[in-house]
């Protein structure tokens, strides 16, 4: 039997951090292999719901990354993102969630080696914090 | 104790697409288990509660005739979950099929009488179970004169067109099939709204029963036609729909007065309507 | 807060009279202690069901989106605060409606009397500027109002109405220094586990009744995401994993909208402390944005904006 | 039928005694309210309540409840095909029932069991079950079951019937069943001083419950009038649409039918449901027979006062229980809903 | 270019195309090649900081991202050749000439940065940690040298004390020729420094050594500020005199200091802050394409012209044509390919071509079908993750009817075995399990285009650039590309047709501002071929520059204003409306309709584009006596003097400027950027007319930059006395016995200066009325000064966010003359590049709107950045997918779940994470 491993969701803007990650790919960077990327326009694409779902199919962390704030190639996008990642952490905190399952980043498309910084320390984190423990959906209690 | 929740399993035979839109397919469906479709007993009018683990039921009139043996056939129109999953689904699948539910037309009633049935658009699937079974040789002569009229927004959206044209032929029913518009000039049957055609046509309510299937709209106009013609609420028939989810009169959703319209109906007389609060 | 009765049915009676509103939303005096109905006077011949005292805890903001009349509406601070939001979100025009306002010295809650006479049945409350009276089957207690107001009013920064077209009396005092956060900053001090712990028994009892939901004026979606089926991705059962979920995402969807007003609390009929999710927002956002909801008619919520310099001490 | 005398201070040996060979759902005290749920320690029950914040229902009509399960793995012959979910159905004693709940339970069965269909879970938890009721010395200001066909001491329903005499308890065996438990107590029987307080006590809590309500009038009334009656606007106003009304009624039945995938494996739930939710009859098109709220809000009076009672000729499905009354966070009180279906002159709409 | 011979309209060019040794069409850019060379060469582009192989890429980012060999470093071992299995390289790869045949050119030629080498004294040769700023910039960067971490060259270790030199190869003719301000140093010295601390770990301390601090751009103030204020960033204002090496590779600066004192300081890292000049090729190419060159050998323009050169149909943008930024390089690109477009307007659409693409099937009510094929990429993909595991998986997923692998999916071969597979197995969605969709996408897409299917149900898995080539463990790589497969095909099975949508593009445009920017779109616009409605609020044309005498390139701006509203008025295709305000605004990009109002009465405009030139005014001021004293002017009222001629201006015996009134201050953070060009230039004519009159220029930072410093030169020959003051230490000016008396902290003897001039003349800033109405009708921003928002400061300074309307001119920012007629004919340019094509394909990657799930909360009308959704006629929200552009920010922001973004929809991503 091989170790735990995490699952990781990693949401990634299309413009910035999908594009670091493909250049830490041309620049041969390597890193732990347990992130899965989801690759969505924006980070103001990024509805909360899709935190939750991850968790509750049983990602053991969840990253979202995005353009550095000025940055976003539709203006304003992160910052509108910004304060709903803000509240959604720390409320996700607040119910237990541990901080150490959740993270945010800004890494832009240049940034091979930040992104390869970034998913090493999300990975570290949530191998610590071990197999996620609640949220995730299963059969439920019931007669 | 028999579970009337648990749906008897059966293999998609064939998934037929009937209109050009794409948005209704008929299922032919045959039973697992030799015994379940021993026990499924029915007559045109009924419907059944197609059920796809994992996505949930959904309650859908038998298309097939109970003359025709060995398979049951629903067509289904795409419009919620269950329904585009079935959409999305393949012969030799495995699906559930639960009832027969709901109770048929009255055809006790029929005897010796003549047919007169209205369809509209993708509300014709358990009318076409009562041609079916009323043109079988074993019943045709239980009723008497059979007049169908049956229309669709535009040819691509009428169902089983290769069995319209067989009926067309035949002598033993009228068949009137129109739509509410074409470009095509091939079209060789009527054009204009059901309740038009109704009217045009005007089939003899002497002795006569008029089971009326649609859309609202249809039925709204075509109500007051079968009331010029003579037809007593007591003998025109209609059949519901509702949300519903047990099919059994169970859950509560498709209560309308005193009636659940899955268990009690979904078959009502208009007379019987009138009596009931008017929330379908 | 009776005494603001006959102002109330003074201010409807020639609002009604003169035509100057199709009609008046408030309330008229429930059939059970402690409780009132939210009601809609329609002509002068209403006025005198109209009622007020500590009861109206039901936050009328709740019946006016969408609506098309002119109405007047009897509203406390918190009331008009969920008005303000109203406007902002398009629910209501400023100009169809009249604000009765009220200067508010907290609700009653009843839930805790209840439970202080569990057991004993009590047949009428009544009250007066200091005290609440209990009656009933042998009993006669008088309690000062402070010590059974309901929890978000006893924490209440805004009594009066933020906005109004007429006051029934003058503005109550408000205090200035009240900590709102006591029980926010506990549960913050905990681990997660322990925290999950807390919030798992404290939504345990949840029976998916979404009072909460309907009495929230927030809530006004045609269609609620529990209810959304593709994807439907909360499930309906009572798992606590979609217990959560819901409560979670509704508070979500409430932050930086709610006002405190508790109609949430009071509406649920298994006593849920559901405030602890909303005030925990509100607690961040007023910390982060600087911002209180349903205070200004020009602003949008928090989520609707941004400042390029917000902070983001937690993105790496 | 037999009649014995529990001590006080033997109740806990009982509902041990009980506890060995039922499951045993009682009344039990959490967080500020007493709610009907399955114990495991005699301790846990405590009769010295009122009523539960929620009917007992739940014994029979879980709010959730697993119905079937099934796999949907590729490739596996068994895959899409539903199974019924095991469950072991015990006897159960539902002890210090109020007699209103175990009248509602009665009310419900003919839902559930009908000479068509029979719903297997309701059906055997009903068969399996013995109902022990316990007497309401003290009605509630919002109880009004005197006027719903049941009483504070109504034996309806219940297979026996506790008396709460102060220091112990007078059970009465109402049913066979009820002789079982009966015999499970070690103690005598009364004397006639006890059984004389006992019809004290009863005829006392009767003359507690001071609202009459006309319900019997229900049944002449014309079901279309009363549908069209006018009214429904005034009534309907301050509701908000919730389902605490439904959730907390004993009589209430509706349920959904839900089906749930956890990776490769699935469930098909039913909760419960509430015909105050507009998803309720929301067909898959977009049409909704019961669109608006004064719709759903007639509807659920209806079906209670009207339409059952039409149907089953078994009297309102309303036990008078109050929870309705207690819980609504708008105060529609269904007492008054009954006085103005029951007036003289319906308004109807125009 | 080796040669241009004929003329504008019909120019034959010779080019010539440099070998790359490595096929570009086939090179997948996987880099396998670079990983065998085994030759060290010097890496360029990192500015020698680094090596580089001799097959390479410039950078990761390059596009197209294709390899191409070095010959001279390349020791012809063949290695490339023999691991490449795309077979892209070409050792016998030569030289191609070929002559295109064009109406019109561009130059875009640039600058080369200044090589300190000569200047002795800051020892640049000589010592590793002084660096160019350009070689910082690599240093920063995290493609660069050190991967973006802070570490000096010496000894790798990070600095902890920068210095900043300015003015290195600028404003100096001693040790260079270059006289001129090269304009950008100022602002990139200070990103420089806050960057810097940034990536610091250890509290940064950094300093820049200048002699002005020009931060004249639009924002570049506040930024100044920021720097200063906030990060710590010190500014010392001095003469740097040399830069000597001390002990573990640190540097004393020594410097004069602003009182006189020579001062030293230890840096561990200096930066030299490089000018720009032409280099000896462009000088040559110049010469060849024979125009002219101006003193410093920047193209020489004319302020009514500014990229237009001395060769008719050659044109010039960027810093060939004099030292300058990004956004002014960008606006005089558009300004050039207006330029362009007017010389071309005759011929315009006539060398389109369009693609024949078969009819798109129709899949409606099919199940989803899909294809999965997954990309060996040579060995790039097959060498870590086992593939033929990968396509096997992807056979047992849902709905997947047909798999298979090939060594390079993107190659022309597969393309058509996708075509016949789709074809054969009428395959409904195609999932690629290869590289990037960033660079890939569009290729399968096409593919899909030519097989009959919407290009919209494609997918892919990034396996290459996310998996294989970042993860050595062959078994957790192939872990990762099935589960990838698996959330793609789930996606896939979701993906629905798509329309583009198509919207009709108005002939027209409304140009606002009749001014010299509005002018000059218009003029270019309707020399382009469009009919332009120009209105102008005044009863004549002309705006600010009806009151300017000179541009600072010395000429008359009445001449220029005169031949363009000659023109303007002449040209049949533009319609002036004076006296005429804007009342209303519908519609969107392509569709505007505008009621404008003249006089009391209305009329609807029709257009398509519309142009904001508003402009701006200059501020009158309530401080040093203006409006008290009528010797006290503003710049404009010392112009119209000079414009008459006023012969009081002969008698002048002491005239002093005070400079920044109203600018750079805390009411009005900004620099108004013309002002110290204006006061200069004031100043020498007053010389001009009595060169015995003493004249005083009291500033903060002189700021005339770029080839004004010429005329700050002259200035100071001319004996023009320039006196520094301090903001906190503000000139003051009274009366005293009838005589104006202004007195000024001199800094450099630390005492006041008492002034009598018989002219002050205030250069007050210039301000924005701020025009909210105008900004409500076309749905855009202003910022906190009143000046209108671009899209993006750098990369669109002429266009708004909201698509179809661009800005120009003073509304924009101030600035002068030239820079005004660039930027209007930049906004002709950008509006041309939407009125050129008639129609605008939109696409179907938008947010749309279910009504019966809105809530008409308004969220998503307030956070559009685009202004795409608004509230229609029955209340509820719609999206105007003309003005979408797909960021999903609202589709996330909406609590009632009534929006989805196609493509990027709900179902679509819950489908990848139940997939997990």
């Amino acid at each position: 039997m091989k170790d735990w491993e995490p699952k990781i969701v990693a949401f990634l803007c299309n413009w910035c951090s999908y594009g670091a990650a493909d250049l830490a790919g041309v620049s041969r960077f390597q890193y732990p292999p347990y992130i899965r990327v989801i690759r969505i326009p924006c980070t103001g694409r990024l509805n909360p719901k899709f935190v939750l779902a991850a968790f509750r199919h049983g990602a053991d962390g969840v990253w979202i990354s995005g353009c550095h704030p000025g940055d976003c190639h539709y203006l304003e996008g992160n910052y509108y993102a910004r304060r709903r990642f803000a509240l959604l952490k720390s409320l996700l905190e607040y119910m237990g969630i541990e901080p150490e399952r959740i993270h945010f980043s800004w890494v832009s498309s240049a940034e091979a080696g930040k992104f390869v910084e970034v998913v090493s320390e999300v990975t570290e984190t949530v191998k610590k914090v071990g197999p996620l423990k609640y949220f995730m959906k299963k059969r439920p209690e019931v007669e | 104790m028999e579970n009337p929740y648990l749906p008897s399993p059966v293999r998609i035979e064939e998934i037929i697409t009937e209109t050009t839109d794409g948005a209704l397919k008929t299922f032919k469906l045959v039973f697992l288990k030799p015994e379940d479709e021993k026990r499924f007993r029915y007559l045109p009018g009924q419907f059944a509660e197609i059920s796809v683990a994992g996505k949930g039921e959904v309650p859908i009139g038998i298309a097939t005739s109970p003359t025709e043996e060995g398979f049951l056939k629903f067509t289904i129109n795409k419009v919620g979950l269950v329904t585009t999953h079935l959409h999305n689904m393949h012969p030799g699948e495995i699906i559930g099929v639960r009832g027969p539910l709901g109770k048929s037309y009255p055809w006790d009633w029929f005897e010796g009488k003549n047919l007169v049935i209205i369809g509209g658009g993708f509300a014709f699937t358990t009318l076409r179970s009562s041609i079916v079974y009323v043109l079988h040789p074993d019943n045709r002569d239980r009723f008497g004169d059979l007049t169908v009229i049956y229309g669709a927004r535009h040819p691509g959206l009428l169902l089983y067109k290769e069995e319209l044209a067989a009926w067309e032929q035949r002598s033993d029913i009228n068949m009137h099939i129109t739509v509410d518009a074409t470009d095509d000039p091939d079209w060789k049957y009527n054009v204009g709204f059901v309740p038009t055609i109704t009217k045009e046509k005007a089939p003899s309510s002497e002795n006569a029963y008029a089971i009326v299937c649609g859309p609202p709209i249809m039925i709204k106009f075509t109500l007051p036609i079968l009331t010029e013609l003579g037809f007593p609420p007591e003998r025109v028939i209609m059949s519901l729909e509702m949300r519903m989810k047990c099919g059994i009169g169970m859950c509560g959703r498709c209560n309308i007065g005193t009636e659940y319209v899955c268990k009690d109906g979904p078959v009502f007389t208009l007379a019987q309507l009138n009596q009931m609060p008017n929330e379908y | 807060m009776k005494e603001y009765i006959p102002k109330i049915r003074e201010i409807a009676r020639k609002l009604l009279e003169e035509e100057k509103v199709d009609a008046v939303l408030g309330f008229r005096k429930g059939t059970i202690p402690m409780m009132n109905e939210p009601f809609m006077a329609r002509s002068a011949s209403d006025v005198d069901l109209l009622y007020w005292d500590s009861n109206c805890g039901i936050n009328l903001a709740n019946y006016l989106h969408k609506r098309k009349e002119k109405i007047a509406v009897v509203a406390k601070g918190c009331d008009t605060r969920n008005i303000v939001n109203h406007i902002v979100e398009n629910q209501v025009k400023r100009d169809q409606l009249y604000i009765i306002g009220i200067p508010c010295r907290g609700m009653i809650d009843r839930r805790q009397i209840l439970a202080m006479f569990e057991g004993r049945e009590i047949e009428e409350v009544d009250e007066d500027a200091e005290n609440v009276i209990i009656k009933g089957d042998g009993l006669s207690e008088t309690i000062p109002r402070v010590e059974v107001l309901q929890e978000n009013c006893s924490i209440c920064i805004h009594h009066n109405p933020v906005i109004y077209d007429e006051m029934v009396d003058e503005p109550v005092e408000e205090p200035d220094h009240v900590d709102r956060y006591d029980d926010i900053k506990a549960i913050e001090e905990m681990d997660p586990e322990e925290r999950y712990q807390y919030f798992r028994d404290i939504f345990s009892p949840c029976i998916r009744c979404y009072a909460c939901r309907n009495s929230c004026p927030l809530c006004y979606c045609p269609t609620c995401f529990v209810d959304e089926s593709r994807p439907q991705w909360v499930g309906k059962s009572i798992d606590i994993t979609d217990v959560m979920t819901f409560h979670f995402l509704r508070a979500f969807h409430c932050a930086g909208r709610c006002t405190d007003c508790g109609s949430c609390e009071r509406a649920c009929p298994v006593g849920i402390p559901m405030r602890l999710l909303t005030k925990k927002l509100e607690k961040d956002i007023r910390e982060l944005y600087g911002y209180e909801a349903g205070m200004s008619l020009d602003e949008r919520p928090p989520l609707d904006t941004y400042r390029p310099d917000d902070p983001e001490f937690f993105i790496k | 039928m037999s009649e014995v005398i529990i001590p006080k201070d033997e109740l806990a040996s009982f509902v041990g005694r009980l506890l060995e060979s039922y499951e045993v759902f009682a009344p039990v005290a959490r967080g500020g309210m007493y709610l009907f749920e399955r114990i495991s320690a005699a301790d846990e029950a405590d009769l010295s309540y009122k009523n539960t914040r929620l009917s007992p229902k739940g014994a029979f009509l879980p709010q959730s409840e697993r119905m079937f399960e099934f796999t949907v793995a590729p490739g596996k012959e068994e895959s899409g095909i539903l199974k019924e979910a095991p469950k072991e159905f015990r006897e159960r004693v539902l002890l210090g029932l109020r007699p209103c709940d175990a009248q509602a339970f009665k009310l419900v069965d003919v839902n559930f069991i009908t000479k068509e269909y029979t719903d297997p879970w309701w059906a055997r938890r009903r068969e399996k079950a013995i109902l022990v009721g316990l007497g309401c010395n003290e009605p509630r200001s919002t109880c009004f079951c005197t006027s719903t066909g049941g009483g504070p001491f109504s034996e309806k329903g219940l297979d026996v019937l506790l008396y709460d005499l102060g220091e112990s308890f007078l059970a009465r065996a109402v049913t066979e069943k009820g002789e079982q438990i009966v015999s499970f107590c070690s103690g005598k029987a009364p004397g006639e001083s006890l059984k004389s307080k006992a019809r004290e006590l009863e005829a006392a809590a009767r003359a507690k419950i001071r609202k009459s309500l006309p319900v019997d009038k229900l049944k002449e009334k014309d079901l279309l009038e009363l549908f069209n009656g006018k009214f429904w606007e005034k009534i309907e106003f301050a509701c908000i649409n919730c389902g605490t009304c439904t959730f907390v009624c004993p009589t209430c039945w509706c349920f959904d039918i839900q089906d749930e995938v956890y990776k490769n494996d699935g469930d098909r739930l039913r909760n419960w449901d509430s015909c105050m939710f507009p998803i309720f009859t929301l067909h898959g098109s977009g049409h909704n027979p019961r669109a608006q709220k004064v719709q759903r809000v007639r509807q659920r009076f209806m079906h209670k006062l009207k339409y059952y009672v039409d149907k089953y000729g078994n009297g309102v499905a309303c036990v008078g229980c109050g929870r309705c009354v207690v819980s609504c966070p708008v105060n529609i009180d269904i007492r008054r809903v009954m006085e103005v279906m029951t007036a003289e002159v319906c308004e109807r709409e125009e | 270019m080796e040669s241009v011979s004929g003329e504008a309209g019909n120019f034959q060019v010779e080019v010539v195309n440099h070998p790359r040794y490595i096929d570009p069409d086939k090179c997948t850019g996987c880099g396998v090649c670079k990983q065998h060379c085994p030759v060290d060469a010097i890496d360029e582009f990192n500015q020698g900081l680094c090596r580089r192989t001799a097959t390479y890429i410039q950078y990761a980012q390059a596009v197209p991202l294709s390899y191409t060999i070095d010959r001279d470093a390349c020791i012809g071992c063949g290695l490339c050749e023999k691991v490449c299995l795309a077979q892209a390289p070409l050792y016998d790869d030569h030289e191609n000439r070929q002559t295109v045949e064009v109406g019109a050119i561009v130059l875009a030629l640039g600058n080369e940065v200044f090589r300190p080498d000569e200047l002795a004294a800051y020892n640049y040769d000589t010592h590793p940690n002084v660096v160019t700023s350009l070689e910082f910039e690599r240093i920063l960067s995290a493609s660069g040298p050190y991967q973006g971490h802070l570490l000096r060259p010496y000894d790798l270790q990070e600095p902890k004390k920068i210095a900043w030199i300015q003015c290195v190869g600028s404003r100096d003719v001693h040790h260079c020729s270059n006289s001129y301000c090269s304009a950008v140093c100022c602002m990139y010295a200070i990103k420089e420094a806050v960057i810097a601390k940034s990536h610091s770990h250890s509290g940064l301390d950094t300093a820049i050594f200048y002699m002005d601090m020009r931060t004249m751009g639009k924002d570049f103030e506040r930024y100044y500020r920021r720097a200063r204020d906030e990060y710590g960033v010190r500014f010392v204002r001095c003469r740097v005199h040399s830069i000597e090496p001390v002990d573990d590779g640190n540097l004393s600066i020594s410097y004069l200091a602003e009182d006189g004192g020579i001062e030293e300081e230890t840096f561990d890292m200096v930066v030299l802050s490089v000018g720009f000049q032409t280099s000896k090729k462009v000088r040559e190419l110049a010469g060849k394409l024979q125009i002219e060159l101006g003193p410093h050998d920047f193209a020489r323009t004319s302020s009514l012209a500014p990229v237009t050169t001395s060769r008719p149909g050659v044109f010039v943008c960027g810093a060939f044509q004099g030292p300058k930024d990004i956004p002014q390089s960008v606006m005089e690109a558009s300004a050039a390919a207006s330029a362009v477009g007017t010389v071309l307007s005759e011929v315009r659409g006539t060398m389109t071509k369009s693609r024949e693409v078969p009819q798109p099937r129709d899949i409606s009510g099919e199940p989803p079908r899909v294809g999965v094929f997954v990309c060996h990429c040579g060995i790039n993909i097959g060498g870590i993750v086992d593939v033929p595991a990968v396509r096997d998986y992807a056979r047992s997923l849902p709905y997947v009817e047909y798999v298979a692998d090939n060594l390079y999916t993107c190659s022309q071969d597969t393309q058509l075995l996708i075509k016949e597979a789709i074809e054969k197995h009428r395959l409904n969605r195609v999932v690629v399990a290869a590289c990037t969709p960033r660079t890939h996408e569009p290729l399968f897409q096409e593919t899909l285009i030519d097989a009959g299917l919407n290009k919209y149900l494609f997918e892919m898995a990034n396996i290459r650039n996310q998996d294989s080539w970042v993860h050595d463990d062959p078994e957790e790589a192939t872990e990762k590309a099935k589960d990838l497969v698996r959330m793609a095909v789930a996606k896939a099975a979701l993906l629905e047709p798509l329309r583009d949508s198509e919207i009709e593009v108005k002939e027209g445009a409304l140009v606002i501002g009749g001014g010299i920017a509005g002018m000059s779109a218009a003029l270019s616009l309707a020399d382009s071929g469009y009919h332009v409605d120009l209105i102008e609020k005044e009863g004549e044309l002309g705006g600010n520059a009806r009151k300017l005498h000179l541009t600072w390139k010395g000429e008359n701006v009445r001449e220029i204003l005169e031949k363009m509203i000659r023109d303007v008025e002449n040209n049949p295709s533009i319609t002036v409306h004076l006296n005429t305000e804007l009342k209303n605004v519908d519609g969107f990009m392509g569709n505007f309709t505008s009621v404008i109002e003249n006089d009391g009465k209305e009329e609807t405009i029709e257009h398509g584009v519309a142009v904001v030139a508003t402009g701006a005014g200059e501020l009158k001021p309530d401080e040093y006596m203006y409006g008290k004293d009528s010797r006290v002017l503003t710049h404009l009222e010392l112009d119209q003097k000079f414009l008459q001629d006023d012969p009081e201006l002969e008698k002048i015996n002491c005239a002093v400027f005070i400079q920044c009134v109203g600018s750079r201050e805390s009411e009005r953070p900004y620099c108004s950027r013309v002002c110290c060009t204006h006061s200069v230039q004031s100043a020498l004519e007053i010389k001009k007319r009595n060169p015995d009159a003493s004249v005083f220029i009291l500033y903060r930072d002189m700021r005339t930059y770029g080839e004004r410093e010429d005329l700050y030169h002259e200035a100071r020959a001319a004996g023009v006395i320039f006196i520094r003051y301090d903001v906190e230490n503000k000139p003051t000016v009274s009366v005293k016995n009838g005589k104006l008396q202004v007195e000024v902290i001199d800094h450099v003897l630390g005492k006041p200066v008492m002034l009598e001039p018989d002219l002050l003349t205030l250069a007050t800033a210039i301000v924005s009325p701020g025009d909210e109405k105008l900004a409500q009708f076309f749905k855009v921003a202003l910022n906190e000064d009143g000046f209108f928002v671009e899209a993006h400061a750098k990369l669109r300074p002429v266009d708004f966010a909201t698509d179809g309307v661009y800005l120009c001119g003073l509304a924009h920012y101030p600035k002068s003359i030239d820079e005004s007629i660039a930027q209007g004919q930049a906004a002709a340019a950008r509006a041309m590049t939407l009125l050129a094509r008639k129609k605008v394909e939109v696409s179907g990657m938008v947010a749309t709107v279910n009504p019966f799930l809105c809530s008409s909360c308004g969220v998503c009308v307030a956070v559009c950045p685009f202004n795409a959704p608004s509230f229609n006629d029955r209340g509820v929200s719609e999206i105007n997918p003309a003005l979408c552009k797909g960021c999903g920010l609202c589709v996330a922001s909406c609590r009632s779940g009534a929006i989805s973004l196609k493509g990027f929809d709900e179902p679509q991503i819950f489908a990848m994470i139940e997939s997990l």
